[in-house]
């Protein structure tokens, strides 16, 4: 039940607004760029070195010196530009990136986010994710709501080494919508077919739901 | 000034076991691939190498680490290689992983001769254990000092006898900040074309930056992720 | 995206008299001419003016000064302008001179959301009172913080409507810095060509650091000191 | 008597070594650049934003987007590269360039230099000449040994606002080459048919006399 990681894309490509300059993180944050609603300008920054990311090349047309975070090959619209990883940063830390959508494995009620890191079992390295999001004025979470074991991943508190703190504003599953303010989640809309009891149980943290919760309204 | 040296062999000259060496790139993009190979020929080990990523297994960084001539690795991500997280895991290879931002300004700090700044990436997070936390506008930052390297070994597509440099795409990500921070900067380019080609305004690494410069004999330029779309 | 405006005086809106701004150019080379002829018009005063010169008497932020319209300059070199240092003596006009790499640095690091960093200059000199001081591989060291400016006023060379500039020979300067450390830059270039024309390669400025572009209508690019040498 | 500006200018560049990045600073300093010895390859620096200048162009050639620190017009030679002040003082601060020349006001014994400021009468401003001073392990000054009311300007202490302090290393004056160590100037050549005294007589800090001081050998 709940959307599947399409849904969650095209639930947050509605978060975007024209003329915002977007870093989309590795996984569901990628897709968000297939769902850019119409008549809407957006561009994308890959925190490897570029600005204006187009789509993915015609096969033959790879380039290995064009890449985006995620390692993929892509391509550069017109208007695009390439630079250092220190410019990159500037950009992203200096806030002239708007909105920074990422995966992540646990969000805690303050806004917490751990996403780099579990310890004994697997370390990937934080990325760039920790300048992301000790920057961002905007941050999306995209992410499943309960782990591969059932767990939830909205907590009271994250238990896995922390990325970045207080900084998550928004989280979108496959389940809701949800704000985080005032150190609980607040239920926004529940994706179409689930029930709010559903988001309730499978919400560890604090959540405060109103009393109508809209159904999300996906293109 | 002619920085030109005739090969890999030449240009990694004076590199030793235990030194600290800096390799620009991002994942498998815009490393310097000859010279990663020249490190294993050379048989140098017990290096401590600053690199954003560790290469996959059997490519870039990831052949030193099979040799085991890394003792410990500075980046900020080394997912998409076993060896190394086993390596790591069974804490026979140091780590110290770096927000990629921070990484990136520490290089360029410390070839700017900047020894220290403050960021806010970092904060409330392991990286910021034993660092001074200063608020600047309301908000909490971490100093964060230079990272300086014995050797910094960079990639570039195009290049001259003054060591200037020319990156393609995203090809330039770490190699810039690299070339600036290394007590020695050695440049491996596809191609050394003559004094003068090089629009002046258009140079990403202005030669000063660059102490020796050689062509690479072969590119394999491997892609990490195929991905591309089928024509209509 | 499209940030092209039709003329500096739209450009130019929402400059208002109080507020800080930054002026791109080293002398009057890639000075924004037509924005500064357009504050003079706008009448905008009380202004603290961020800029590495202050123009000469008759031409640059000369004029500003002429008018009366600058309360405070933030500096690294006034010579050659005989208005400023008699504004400056007599204490009309406030100054804050400050070594021009720093100033480059405070300005990139207001750009990079990097709120403060050290620096060796300046040290045991006036420019370090009140600042702290820290010994790092035992060199002293000023703490300086980042230049941030309510709009900053840049001068390329090319520039398109994603906001993408082109800086030609050392008319870059300061430009690339100030156009980061804007709340609102603005960009005048001598020429808007259509997307996709500039290399993204070649690109000096990301858009992303632009606000507002618009093509200058007229530039006199003045010389201030021409030296030339004979023909044999 | 002494030295006339090319003259200084000649010996400075007997300084010069091979492979060497040089920031030249105006005025005197600027001439250096005329008479790098023959097979020597040295580059200059200009903290506007050039490497590799060439001369000055030929009339009708010169370029209001082609200046050097001094404002004059100039061209680049095959290798030049041009960038932003941020990382031309990236390579004066992080020690790329290897020797900075350039004038002074006065100087002190220990090193001191003061050249941008005489309070109340004179504020040019220090440019970039606090960022090359505090920064490069070479220092070459090229002044005149007294000043226009016939005060020396190499002093026990500088009585004007500093720009550094103990960084100069050797001075070049009309009159004598002159080393800064140990607190004290030493007197290390005489200009061709300038005497000693006259030297010892011109100079308010303590100078350093050898039993032997040989005659500079101008090209």
């Amino acid at each position: 039940m709940g959307l599947d990681k399409i849904g969650i894309a095209k639930r947050i490509a509605q978060e975007l607004q024209d003329g915002w300059y977007v870093n989309l993180g590795i996984g569901i944050p990628t897709l968000v760029a297939n769902y850019v609603p119409a008549g809407m300008s957006v561009e994308f920054q890959s925190e490897n070195g570029v600005l204006g990311m187009g789509p993915f090349p015609f096969e033959g047309e790879e380039d290995a010196d064009l890449i985006n975070a995620g390692k993929q090959t892509i391509t550069a619209k017109a208007g695009a530009s390439f630079f250092d990883s220190a410019t990159s940063f500037a950009m992203i830390r200096g806030q002239h990136v708007q909105l920074t959508v990422l995966g992540a494995m646990e969000v805690s009620q303050n806004g917490d986010i751990a996403n780099w890191k579990i310890p004994g079992r697997m370390v990937k390295g934080m990325g760039g994710a920790m300048d992301l999001v000790a920057s961002a004025e905007n941050i999306i979470v995209a992410m499943m709501h309960s782990n591969k074991i059932g767990e939830s991943k909205l907590l009271k508190t994250c238990t896995l080494p922390l990325t970045g703190v207080g900084c998550v504003k928004k989280i979108v599953t496959e389940l809701a919508v949800l704000e985080i303010k005032n150190g609980a989640f607040h239920l926004v809309e529940r994706a179409p077919g689930v029930s709010v009891e559903e988001i309730i149980q499978k919400t560890e943290g604090t959540l405060i739901v109103p009393d109508i919760v809209p159904e999300m309204v996906l293109a | 000034m002619n920085k030109t040296v005739k090969n890999v062999a030449q240009a990694l000259e004076g590199i030793e076991s235990g030194m600290t060496i800096m390799l620009g790139g991002f994942g498998l993009c815009g490393i310097p691939e000859n010279a990663i190979k020249q490190l294993v020929k050379m048989g140098v080990n017990n290096l401590t190498c600053i690199s954003n990523n560790a290469g996959v297994d059997d490519y870039g960084l990831g052949l030193l680490l099979q040799g085991r001539q890394i003792k410990k690795m500075i980046s900020s991500y080394v997912g998409e290689n076993d060896t190394f997280e086993r390596q790591m895991l069974s804490g026979e290879l140091e780590v110290d992983l770096i927000p990629q931002g921070s990484l990136a300004e520490r290089c360029r700090a410390a070839g700017a001769g900047i020894p220290a700044f403050f960021t806010p990436a970092g904060y409330g997070t392991e990286v910021a254990e034993g660092k001074e936390i200063r608020v600047f506008n309301g908000k909490p930052h971490l100093l964060e000092t230079a990272l300086y390297a014995d050797f910094a070994i960079v990639k570039a597509w195009k290049g001259d006898a003054a060591g200037n440099l020319v990156f393609k795409g995203t090809a330039m990500n770490f190699n810039p900040m690299m070339a600036m921070a290394g007590k020695i900067t050695i440049a491996e380019v596809e191609e050394i074309v003559p004094l003068g080609t090089l629009d002046p305004n258009h140079i990403h690494t202005p030669g000063i930056f660059v102490q020796r410069i050689f062509q690479g004999e072969v590119f394999e330029k491997r892609i990490e992720q195929r991905t591309v779309r089928k024509r209509n």
